[in-house]
């Protein structure tokens, strides 16, 4: 049982990452894909950018990981990979792909990770918007967010 | 020898301190109370952030209604609202 | 939004699927796939082959994705592909991805839609199991199966 | 000219009557009991999958409980327990 956790600039290829979880024992796999939307309530998304306390970020994912095997005793490897820096719209920010027997356990590991991630895992991310002036190209503000949005 | 500990600044508590990490001097009794002061005082901007944000110490959030302190050596993060994923 | 239904004798690819349900508006892309165990109980899994009635399973995914649409307004894309004839130890049987603005509603589409498939849908599936005798290469027998096993 | 309707046969119920399809002579009131009783008829080795089998009408699981009976040109299909996925 293998645990696969990154913290990267590079892209994230889902089937990569799904390549990592498969396993002859395996009936099922799970995965999720976090994408930038090209939008924030009303403001036009420009880009992401993520940043992380990479060392911190790295124990909390494994801890997750760690806390879903003793839930589900049906998982069998565990992919999860996040981005940091820039992550134009469309692009992946994070990938988390789960093997297991049967599908139950590891479509509700997938669902119980990305939520606790969501919560626990130091990583930030700031919207940077499109300005109002197109001539310009200047950036329209931007934030960091927290995640207590809508999941 | 003096001891140390360290400070590490993201997201929103980076750009209001401008800074990525300190290094404090230690001493007996540090507390988040007293940390919080010590780190209102070198950086005043942080103010805001610092309501919302989290300590982490050497890599673990500290829960705020208990009681610890600063050891010698210790890496302690400030963690503002995260928003992975 | 589109609805991708596919039944096919092709090898499935993923990155392929997910391709077809990016959408910039997405935050969120959930995938299920399942794929051949080696193992059924205590026999050892050859080969599985698929055979499907396919214009009413066609129909009959359809039905799904468009109650999947009512149930959740936030799914964007959705694309269900299952193949059909053999499909070796390892290799994928059916794809679903679906995009989303937010995570929760893909999630739970993607758990439901497959559950719903393998109860609904008109698609048989036949294990053929190595046989005792390795120096033969002889089937150990071969049983069409039926879904009311563990999820 | 004498009406028909198809019989499609699929997984278990393909193997147990060596057939893919099959073409009926229509007549009237054939329920899904007589349309059981023709297939036995046709093919007696289908029995045991024709227990747990259902029946689709034109693409549409027909209601086991409810009435209906076979249209000339129809499309009837033994729709063995699924699996799929």
């Amino acid at each position: 049982m293998k645990d696969i956790i990154k913290i990267t600039e590079d892209i994230i290829s889902l089937e990569d990452t799904v390549n990592l979880v498969k396993d002859p024992k395996a009936g099922a796999i799970s995965t999720f894909s976090g994408t930038t939307r090209d939008n924030f309530e009303d403001k036009e998304v420009k880009t992401l950018s993520y940043e992380a306390y990479i060392p911190m970020a790295e124990k909390s994912v494994q801890s997750l990981i760690t806390e879903a095997r003793q839930k589900w005793e049906d998982l069998i490897h565990i992919a999860i990979i996040h981005k940091i820096g820039d992550c134009p719209v469309g692009e992946t920010s994070v990938v988390i792909a789960v093997s297991s027997a049967h599908r139950r356990q590891g479509l509700d590991a997938v669902s119980w990770l990305i939520d606790e991630l969501k919560v626990k895992v130091p990583v930030w991310k700031k919207e940077i918007y499109v300005g109002e002036d197109s001539k310009t190209g200047a950036d329209g503000g931007q934030v960091w967010k927290a995640n207590n949005t809508q999941p | 020898m003096t001891q140390k500990f360290t400070v590490l600044y993201f997201a929103a508590a980076k750009d209001a301190s401008k800074a990525e990490s300190d290094s404090f001097e230690w001493k007996e009794g540090i507390t988040s109370q007293v940390l919080t002061q010590l780190l209102l005082d070198r950086h005043p901007t942080i103010s805001t952030v610092l309501k919302s944000s989290m300590f982490a110490v050497n890599m673990e959030y500290m829960d705020q209604d208990s009681n610890w302190t600063v050891s010698p050596g210790d890496e302690v993060a400030i963690i503002p609202p995260v928003s992975g994923g």
